[in-house]
């Protein structure tokens, strides 16, 4: 059950290129920063990224727009970021927007084998294109399929070295449903203590869910 | 006073103690700067707040902690923070009581456009689709017109946001309330006439013998 | 958004005879006891109860067996308590057995507005008879229904006057979903404390899905 | 040595280092005694907790920290407590790595029949059908026969728990592997002869070459 701390290099040879990738985040707040850095620097290609948002073009997971790492994007909102967009416009970069109830619960019944959502948002709109929909008690409901990934890549506030994680504020946001669903779960820390000093009750995501844990900036 | 803040001011009459409201980016925002006196109601940020104020002062940020649209808040005592599926529970599970969110048009059947200008603009729909689907109410706060074209208007030319009836269109001309029969018009912003109101109109309006002055404060 | 501590004679009170109440607890640990005991006292008839199990006679859930409460139980496990078991066997109770996982999950579809829940849990077995069943992705699912109820009992560690919960260790379970999936819920803290000593981070069922809050015992 | 110890200590040597494991109620519960010297594996208790030890010394019990079959237990450092819907999301997702579940019967296609005699006793699946349907490895451990009927069968004659085929059956006789092909004879207990175990089983079992004799312990 105990993880070694790996630094942001180790852990960004590990997400291949061509991976699809969650990172936690909301406009930048709560992304793990240190591996986007780190993903940036060792020029990573042809990524599917998974989150919320794609931030700002200098901020999260607009670095990777920005440097080129991306070719996919799962998102609710662009909106903030002219760079994602122009990349869109010239077909540089395919963009899926979703939701952003259904993309929690999409990513939420990935990792926790549900076999899709079934949801009344995005009926009679684009998002509801080639979509199954169910009648269920005389409503109508579209089912939205599980989404799951290669690699998440959590920001969190405390981990302890059995990776049971704690957030803070909006810094939480999609990092706690990415935990439970991709193959490889790499958890940036703002600091890492001994096992026991997160009571059990403050762990929002148990440690068994993380396979790496990023070490402190210099240690 | 400009028209958002008529607009920001009236809606802000819609607010009922006890409320959990939801207020969209942009216009929306103005709405908590006009809470009447003796109501208290809770805002929610779908980012994974509830109980928050405007901006702290300046040097009292805290980087885990914005609204939905990026800027600094402060949590106030007695605030909850939760995840984007728990947060997304709140809204698609209509908990919240009132939902405020600007618009780009609404149609004769109520129904609201606010996220996308084909081949123009797509930042995405954010949580805009699971609101209009969730909340209790929604109410859509919006100019009423653009650059003298009309936003309500017969039926949507753009993409809608979902396929349900809005509860209320509030602008600075007017109140207008989508129903079974179409819209009607409720108010009238102080100093506006009629034909102010009909000529910035691109659909039909019921206008019952009796349309009140807007209300502008609960003093 | 502030609540008033009531009884547990007045939210007895509020229970009526034939309502769907969720109760928490599993085993009897996280069950709102004092609140049992004002329904025991009523003589509260034909209630549903749905929750976990149904504990053992003289503790939790049990209680409302024991004294003639419940006309309905909608529970993973009665194993541990006879006279359920007895009062099934003789038709003077009906029972309705769901997978632990499902039961938990149609609670959240119930409070969270998704349509349904699709699931391989009880695929082949008798859990499946007389329901939908939906491929996807060449998968079969059941479409498990949402539930919902009249009313939710909790049983809360600590609690604020905005009606904040935190829950304790394993009295958790059930409670912080059925939070979200009652018109009325009411919760029995261990201890009412001022708003803002409970951390935003802290809070595990926002208080805004609160109803009531049960006083302290002798206050 | 009964055979509940000779079935716990041969379960017992299936668990590897780092796993998550559910112990169902009852002979399963045993396997946590026995587990070898060098494995470090998390247990699942399914009422929302990792990490747990056997009961706490007399009079350091606490009543918000229950197993899921209701007895005392104490958190270990590094636990992690959640509500039902996180634990079912554990299990229903795929990040239990091995769950130990008795049984009534297994047949030939290795479908497991667990939670009820039909107009005798009905206690409830519980978690039991989740665990199935979602848990990485199912081993049944059970007693190889009740009052000498076979309890491995050639068809279930008792309601399935899944439709899906358990990875592994242990019983004091015999360790047996459901296969495409049938039912497999994986190891012989110690002193134990092939027309023991031919007696005392009711499907056909496909006998390889060579059956080792059950290993008891790793030393």
């Amino acid at each position: 059950m105990r993880k070694n701390a790996i630094t942001a290099e180790a852990a960004a040879a590990l997400v291949f290129d061509g991976a699809s990738v969650m990172v936690g985040g909301f406009l930048g707040v709560g992304s793990p920063d240190r591996l986007i850095d780190a993903l940036v620097a060792r020029g990573a290609r042809g990524l599917t990224i998974i989150g919320n948002d794609t931030a700002y073009p200098t901020i999260g997971v607009g670095k990777l727009i920005e440097a080129g790492c991306v070719a996919r994007v799962q998102a609710s909102h662009i909106g903030t970021n002219a760079t994602t967009q122009r990349l869109m416009s010239a077909g540089a970069i395919d963009v899926e927007l979703i939701p952003q109830g259904t993309l929690a619960e999409r990513i939420r019944a990935g990792g926790s084998g549900l076999g899709g959502v079934l949801t009344s948002t995005g009926v009679g709109t684009i998002v509801a294109q080639g979509k199954q929909l169910v009648e269920i008690d005389g409503a109508s409901f579209l089912i939205e399929k599980p989404l799951r990934a290669d690699f998440a890549l959590l920001r969190a506030h405390e981990a302890d070295y059995y990776g049971n994680l704690t957030y803070r504020l909006t810094a939480a946001n999609f990092n706690p449903i990415m935990a439970f669903a991709a193959d490889c779960v790499i958890a940036e820390p703002d600091e890492i203590v001994p096992v026991g000093v997160i009571p059990p009750d403050a762990v929002r995501t148990p440690g068994v869910l993380v396979t790496h844990l990023i070490a402190r900036a210099h240690c | 006073m400009d028209a958002k803040e008529i607009i920001a001011r009236r809606v802000a009459l819609e607010l009922r103690d006890g409320m959990l409201v939801n207020l969209g980016i942009g216009l929306p925002t103005l709405v908590a700067r006009f809470v009447p006196r003796g109501v208290s109601v809770a805002f929610q940020s779908e980012n994974g707040l509830i109980g928050f104020s405007a901006p702290p002062p300046e040097g009292m940020e805290n980087s885990d902690l914005i609204d939905a649209g990026g800027g600094w808040i402060a949590a106030l005592p007695g605030a909850a923070s939760f995840d984007s599926a728990t947060s997304f529970a709140l809204i698609r599970g209509g908990h919240v009581d009132l939902a405020v969110l600007g618009g780009l048009q609404v149609d004769a059947a109520g129904r609201l456009a606010s996220w996308m200008i084909p081949g123009k603009f797509t930042p995405g729909m954010g949580g805009a689709m699971d609101l209009v689907a969730g909340a209790k109410r929604v109410i859509v706060a919006m100019q009423h017109a653009a650059k003298s074209e009309p936003k309500i208007v017969e039926t949507l030319t753009l993409p809608p946001t979902a396929a349900r009836r809005v509860s209320l269109i509030v602008t600075e001309l007017a109140v207008i309330e989508p129903t079974n029969e179409g819209l009607v018009l409720r108010e009238r912003a102080p100093g506006v006439g009629m034909s102010d109101i009909f000529d910035n109109t691109g659909a039909r309006l019921i206008v019952p013998e009796n349309t009140p002055e807007m209300p502008l404060s609960s003093d």
